[in-house]
């Protein structure tokens, strides 16, 4: 058995790490803050190009990843502190208390079905409400129910319930201390709260919703089973605009995310062409800037989106929108690029594709890691072009989205996380040959 | 508190009433207003598109009256706001740029050294004077009353770009609720109330303040309430030609804000300056009536 | 199509104000969010940065189309990339008044200016009407500053025209 | 088969996937009076924990012998309820999976009736030939720890480091006589502005001097023989051939920039209109001087035309190496329909460096839509700092390009603002060309049978979560072999193919899928179709009969089908199975 890993973040970046590197035969201990592992891909309805089901995909990667032998996984978990240098890192990670008995839980659910609380539902971006003891989505892994002392009401009605006896209120927090060689970082991203730009109406009119909240709703395990309804009357929307560059290419002082993220048109360009397949009739337009659809077999997808699909490409943005209120379909103010004049065109459904910004807490991680961020707050490569993935510090490796918009889509980050577990072979290798 | 005072070219010219209601209510909020002698136009957009360096020059030798009075200038028009504090930021910052016109400013025996502050009445309210004493000057609250503010581009904006701030329209917000009355949202707040193109394109600014005046109305407000002398005329005197020339009325009256502070402080009107307002004030004065 | 001036870009971008012409990525969202440009057809600050881009100078400076623009900053407002249209505006129009190209109501604010020292003069009844309602006389203009300062920075070449 | 089928049968709901159409529940109890069967229950998600944890206990509880889920697609979900049944003591060859959202729920969204009855239909055939399952034996092979990186370019290099670094032994072959690859002829990189040498000397400094790496050069690939672990390996070169054995194989041999036809926006006819490449050598030269105007033109030859019916046709993978050369053909001409990603950039950074050195040129980028995506933002930025300018022209209307009477070039372009016809006299014309497929990849592909994508590049197993993993085990992709990349990105896909070659051999051995051809010698008469038809190389004759390497074999069945005396069986899909599932789909009641 060679020097342990530890790779933070459970998303498909951190999965990929942690399988190479479990089959490398290094011990891996794969730590996730949230109660599954899955990451953002688990969020997904369908990928480009080949419109698998994420989740399909996704879920014997997961299963693969902790069912190996040398990988031990840590849900509901930080990393709290982090010593020593390259080869020989004490790393202490605080197991939250699920306040369930991991060996005893066998996921069946009976308990959440009699929980009386409930609490918006953070997997489905908030769309649809979970109980207060629940599991975050059927796929997930571990099969561990957790409860959310927040919302739990302590009625005990869950203790009576489990068949199992797996409640277990007197849980507490557990800190366990890891000697690793290396360290890899998979913690992605956040995405960008569109209400901050006022004008493109988030959270003040009904139909406007953003991309991520679209994924969950054209999800058939989601919130609304699969069904493109709109959020003010649960109607199908005919017509449907998605606005890009919300939040992105943006260099305004209280905004201030000026790189482009790489994947907003891509998804868009999908997601339009997914409703179309819902609902043959509806009308889609896509305001865009420039339509960055590079990468494998996107230039041709986008092409086949116009010709054989009818999705309508508006070279323009948006600058603002508004509601009618009869009807609470959202206007669209856009500079006609053929004519250029101003148009305003209704719709009853308006996506945003907001940029996706660092995680919340990054900066606290990194000061734990000692890594330095960028001036956009991911994760500093010591050498952006020679060592893309090298933080700066020493035997620390960076993966996904956390190293920022470097990450095209899912493949780079799965090449990413292949390309970290090389990084530590090769480091670890060399201190034991030295 | 202190200021030195900047009347500029609209209001002494037009709006005798706003000017009456800001000293009435300095002096009871014990406020100093201190004249600016020989001081000139705050140089305006409509300079500012002639000429660069002479806006600067103009706007400069304003700040360096107020630097040698030693005090702050308070303005209480949002055109001479954003032009004395643009210039002020700018020549602050850029070296280069206040050298050049330092040199200008030489030939009238001054020199800008950075040393004054530019508010407006409302963010010297807010700022300067506090909240809390200006609710405590209350006496005669607009309880009820639905006011849509007009904050003007050149209150928020300047001060949005330059200093990434956000709350300059909620300072005013918070002033108009502190008088008792509720400050309600409407469609194109921020926007423009046209003034600016009067002069230039008459009819497009009609259509433009006509906008405004849709949305305020829609959102089922008695009166609009703002700080600047040119949205006031604008929005008011407007009123009339929209009637006139697109045959739509709106009817609704048009405050300045240091005349809604002033009556919710318990000091009425004159008869000229209810006079003044094209668009009667009869209901808010009846509100008064009432109480 | 006209004539394009290549240099007509660099010539307003190192205009002071003019900077902002740089930081187009031609997104349209400055025009859309315009009131002007929802009444006015031929005013389109997204349009017009690209003029510029090109180059389309003789087209841009002699016409109207420099002086649509209200300075509400609402387009800057909404740049996403921090670039000034509006302010770039300011840029266009003192070439354009270079060009001789002023209308006339700017031109009267401006002589007014540079001949009483205020854009707006009051009348002889509203400097009565002052003093009847206890405000006192109107705080006098130093017009001597100000015109030194304006035939220093020749802005009065600019604004007084003909013979 | 001595013991009597004992069969469970798992129905998965799949969320609302299946069960929302098909009527799941009445499927578990059609299957539970089926033949054979013994247990039959339904889950939400059979692929969950909790799903595999219940064939698990039906297994132990019923004692059964065979498992049959029915479910998404065997694609993505067979090897996982294999291993379950692994798990459970049961050979995982005892497994057989109905496939009822792919080809069932999700086809027939709309008639769920019907879609219910395929479902049953679906459970039925599944059953019915997992009566017949036999156990398999998975054969297990050694892998030499010695890998062959093939292409000495960045990916490469940084390929062959990182198993080097890891103790691997590495040959590192390029054809070239220097290593470096395309980048060691750049001149500066974007977006440091850094030069080539700064990333590439030091690189190719460490694999010259590496005590694990051979570097080969001037050497290509003659022959590849062998397997995963085992690839026997023929090299040559003008000095003679050297054999080589090696576990792995990476195939990093990069990409060609495309040159336009001569006369296409007049390359070739005048001397000033270059690509970009060539406009890198200029500078690198010192040779612009002060021109007054430099127009590029983004995507010649890229995002240009559409892949025709007739090239998708032509995909079987069986003949790759022949779609490749009419692709190329056609795209020579008309250039390629992929974004090719680093054109953009690269045409900033030229366009900066020229204003560098010659602040009063004029440089016109005449672009459709600018693909400056990360953080190339900032480059894209700082360009237009220095007064680039940035002008969208239609690109459906090519730019024409003409020389005056001066002898100055002048570019015609439509401009997108106008959508009329604007004229830039210029002293250069720089256009901006992708990368494309290299045409010695034809050969490459048959030697290695690795598959070519239509866009002409090799392709990867899966786009999304095999990035540089082959369908031929053993062979990996590093760098723009797989389609474009900037430096960055090839430096990750060469430490990532490293990553997957190096489990490999560490792991010193590997297991490889039982299903195989399997060859009746009593029958066989040795004619040699089999070899023929064989896109893999697995059946060789030998002594007049046909003998199968199953380690080559990847049980595609085509020389099942073609074998003229039915000598050729495959395991798994045998005769007598298939045939038991067309009768249980067409005699129901049997």
């Amino acid at each position: 058995m060679q020097k342990g890993v530890v790779v933070i973040g459970g998303g498909i970046a951190g999965i990929q790490a942690s399988s190479d590197l479990a089959n490398r035969g290094f011990k891996v201990y794969l730590v996730e803050k949230s109660p599954s592992i899955g990451g953002r891909m688990a969020q997904l309805d369908k990928t480009f190009p080949t419109m698998d089901c994420s989740m399909c995909i996704l879920a014997p990667k997961m299963i693969e990843c902790v069912r190996h032998p040398n990988v031990q996984l840590l849900t509901y978990s930080e990393v709290k502190d982090v010593k020593g240098s390259v080869g020989n890192f004490k790393v202490r990670v605080l197991k939250k208390p699920r306040y369930i008995d991991e060996r005893k839980c066998t996921g069946c659910g009976i308990c959440a079905e009699n929980c009386p609380s409930e609490a918006p539902n953070e997997f489905d971006e908030n769309i649809g409400m979970r109980k207060a003891v629940y599991m975050p989505f059927p796929q997930a892994v571990p099969r561990v129910m957790v409860i959310d002392k927040d919302n739990c009401l302590e009625c005990g009605l869950c203790d009576n319930v489990c068949p199992a006896n797996a409640v277990n209120r007197e849980q507490q927090p557990e800190e366990i201390e890891l000697d690793v060689g290396a360290v890899i970082v998979a913690t992605g991203f956040d995405v960008f709260d569109p209400s901050v730009i006022p004008q493109y109406g988030y959270k003040r009119f009904q139909n406007v919703i953003t991309a991520m909240e679209l994924e969950r709703t054209l999800c058939a395990s989601g919130p609304t089973g699969g069904h493109l309804i709109r959020p003010s009357d649960g109607k199908i929307p005919r017509s449907i605009a998605f606005i890009q560059c919300i939040g992105s290419r943006d260099r305004r002082k209280w905004i201030n995310h000026p790189y482009c993220s790489s994947i907003c048109c891509k998804y868009a360009v999908k997601d339009a062409v997914l409703i179309k397949e819902h609902e043959p009739d509806s009308r889609i337009t896509i305001f865009y800037i420039d339509m960055r659809a590079f990468g494998r077999g996107f230039q041709e997808f986008v092409n086949r989106a116009k010709s054989e699909f009818g999705i309508t490409f508006t070279r323009s943005n948006p600058g603002e929108v508004s509601e009618d209120p009869n009807t609470n379909n959202v206007v669209v103010w856009f500079e006609d690029p053929i004519t250029r004049t101003v148009q305003h065109a209704s719709f009853d459904l308006v996506v945003l594709c907001p940029t996706l910004i660092p995680r919340k807490g990054v900066e606290e991680l990194a000061k734990t890691l000692g890594a330095e961020l960028d001036s956009y707050g991911f994760f500093k490569s010591a050498d952006a072009v020679k060592k893309p993935l090298d933080t700066t510090v020493s035997g620390i490796f960076a993966c996904g989205y956390c190293v920022g918009p470097k990450t095209g889509d899912i493949p780079d980050s799965v090449a990413q996380g292949s390309a970290t577990a090389s990084r530590v072979a090769e480091v670890l290798a060399r201190l034991e040959v030295a | 508190m202190k200021y030195a005072f900047f009347l500029g070219c609209l209001i002494p010219a037009r709006e005798p009433g706003y000017e009456n209601s800001v000293r009435k209510i300095a002096s009871e909020l014990g406020i100093e207003l201190e004249e600016m002698e020989g001081a000139n136009c705050c140089a305006p957009f409509s300079i500012q598109s002639v000429d660069y360096i002479s806006w600067l020059a103009l706007a400069a030798r304003n700040l360096c009256i107020a630097e040698n009075m030693g005090l702050d200038i308070l303005t209480l028009c949002n055109d001479c706001y954003e032009s004395l504090l643009m210039t002020n930021t700018m020549l602050k910052e850029d070296k280069e740029i206040r050298n050049k016109v330092n040199e200008i400013l030489a030939d009238v025996g001054l020199e800008f050294k950075g040393k004054t502050n530019v508010k407006i009445f409302s963010d010297a309210l807010y700022e300067d004077i506090g909240l809390e004493k200006v609710k405590n000057a209350i006496k005669e609250p607009f309880n009820g009353l639905r006011v849509a503010v007009q904050p003007g581009c050149h209150l928020t904006k300047p001060k949005r770009i330059h200093f990434a701030e956000l709350a300059a329209a909620a300072a005013l917000d918070d002033l108009v609720e502190a008088t008792g009355a509720k400050s309600i949202t409407y469609e194109r707040k921020e926007s423009c109330c046209g003034g600016p193109l009067r002069g230039v394109n008459d009819e497009v600014a009609l259509h433009i303040a006509k906008q405004k005046l849709d949305g305020v109305k829609a959102a089922g407000a008695d009166c609009i309430v703002t700080v600047c002398p040119f949205c006031y005329f604008e929005l008011d005197m407007g009123q009339l030609e929209i009637k006139r020339h697109l045959n739509e009325e709106h009817n609704l009256p048009v405050l300045h804000f240091a005349e809604l502070l002033r009556m919710a402080m318990g000091m009425k009107l004159e008869d000229w300056e209810v006079r003044a307002h094209r668009i009667p004030l009869t209901k808010i004065l009846d509100m008064k009536e009432v109480k | 199509m006209s004539s394009l001036d290549a240099y007509f870009m660099r010539e307003v971008a190192n205009t002071p104000r003019g900077r902002g012409v740089l930081a187009c990525i031609q997104c349209g969202r400055c025009t859309s969010s315009c009131l002007v440009a929802r009444v006015v057809e031929e005013h389109n600050p997204r349009k017009l940065v690209e003029m510029i881009i090109l180059g389309l100078r003789s087209e841009v400076l002699p016409g109207p189309l420099p002086w649509y623009c209200l300075s509400c900053f609402t387009c800057l407002d909404r740049c996403p990339q921090g670039g000034d249209v509006g302010e770039t505006m300011f840029a266009i129009r003192n070439l354009a008044v270079r060009e001789g190209n002023i209308p006339e109501g700017i031109a009267a604010q401006a002589q007014s200016l540079f001949e009483t020292g205020r854009v707006v003069t009051p009348s002889r009844m509203a400097l009565i009407n002052r003093e009847k309602y206890g405000l006192g006389k109107e705080p006098a203009v130093n017009v001597e500053a100000v015109q030194k300062i304006l035939r220093k920075t020749s802005f009065d070449k600019l604004i007084y025209r003909g013979p | 088969m001595e013991e009597e089928p004992r069969i469970g049968v798992f129905v998965c709901h799949c969320g609302v996937n299946i069960g929302g159409i098909v009527n799941v529940p009445e499927v578990t109890e059609y299957a539970k009076k089926l033949p054979f069967v013994t247990y039959a229950e339904h889950n939400l998600y059979t692929c969950s924990e909790a799903g595999l944890a219940a064939i698990k206990t039906a297994i132990k509880e019923y004692n059964l012998n065979r498992v049959v889920v029915a479910s998404c697609t065997p694609r993505t979900h067979e090897p996982l309820f294999r291993g379950t049944c692994k798990e459970a003591g049961l050979n995982p060859y005892l497994f057989e999976m109905a496939n009822i959202r792919d080809q069932c729920s999700w086809v027939h969204m709309h008639e769920a009736e019907k879609a219910t009855v395929k479902a049953k239909d679906l459970v039925r055939m599944a059953v019915a030939k997992a009566a017949l399952l036999e156990p398999q034996t998975e054969p297990e092979v050694e892998v030499k720890d010695v890998s062959l990186v093939i292409g000495a370019g960045v990916a490469g290099m940084t390929a062959a480091l990182s198993m080097a670094n890891q103790g691997f032994k590495v040959y590192l072959v390029d054809r070239d006589k220097e290593p470096g690859g395309i980048v060691r002829r750049l001149y500066k990189l974007y977006p440091t502005l850094a030069d080539s040498s700064e990333v590439i000397d030091p690189l190719i400094e460490v694999v010259k001097s590496h005590k694990n790496i051979d570097l080969l050069t001037s050497m290509t690939l003659k022959e590849v023989l062998g397997y995963v672990g085992n690839f026997h390996v023929t090299l040559t070169s003008s000095g003679g051939d050297k054999d080589i054995d090696v576990g792995t194989i990476i195939v990093a041999c990069g990409a060609l920039n495309y040159r336009p036809p001569k006369g296409l926006y007049q390359y070739g006819v005048y001397d000033k209109v270059i690509t970009q490449e060539e406009l890198d050598g200029v500078l690198k030269r010192g040779n612009v001087g002060e021109p007054e105007r430099i127009v590029m033109i983004q995507c010649v030859g890229a995002r240009k035309g559409e892949i025709r019916p007739s090239e998708l046709e032509a995909f079987p993978r069986s003949d790759t190496a022949e779609l490749l050369r009419k692709i190329l053909k056609a795209r020579k001409e008309e250039g390629w329909p992929y974004c090719s990603r680093i054109c953009c950039m690269n045409a900033i950074k030229n366009a900066i460096l020229v204003k560098e050195r010659s602040p009063k040129t004029d440089v016109v980028i005449l672009f459709g839509d600018l693909r400056v995506y990360k953080e190339y933002e900032d480059f894209y930025r700082m360009a237009r700092d220095l007064e680039v300018r940035f002008v969208r022209h239609i690109e459906e209307v090519p730019p024409e390009i003409t020389q005056r009477s001066d002898g100055k070039l002048e570019v015609a372009a439509y401009d997108a603002l106008s959508g009329l016809e604007v004229k830039f006299p210029t002293d250069w014309v720089v256009l901006s060309t992708p990368l494309r497929p290299r045409r010695s990849e034809v050969l490459l592909a048959r030697m290695l049978k690795v598959p070519i994508s239509t866009d002409g590049f090799l392709m990867e197993a899966h786009l999304k979560l095999r990035p540089v993993d082959t369908n031929v085990d053993g062979v990996f992709l590093a760098g723009t072999v797989s389609g474009p990349k900037d430096i960055p990105e090839s430096i990750i896909s060469g430490e990532a193919a490293a990553a997957r070659a190096s489990i490999l051999m560490g792991n010193r051995k590997v297991v490889t899928d039982a299903i195989t051809a399997v060859v009746d010698e009593g029958l066989c008469i040795g004619c040699g179709l089999c070899e023929e038809i064989c896109p893999y190389g697995a059946p060789k004759i030998e002594d007049r009969k046909s003998k199968v390497r199953e380690i080559l074999c990847r049980g595609c069945g085509s020389c099942a089908a073609e074998c003229p005396r039915r000598a050729i069986t495959m395991r798994h899909f045998g005769e007598h199975q298939v045939l038991a599932q067309v009768k249980a789909l067409l005699m129901p009641e049997a």
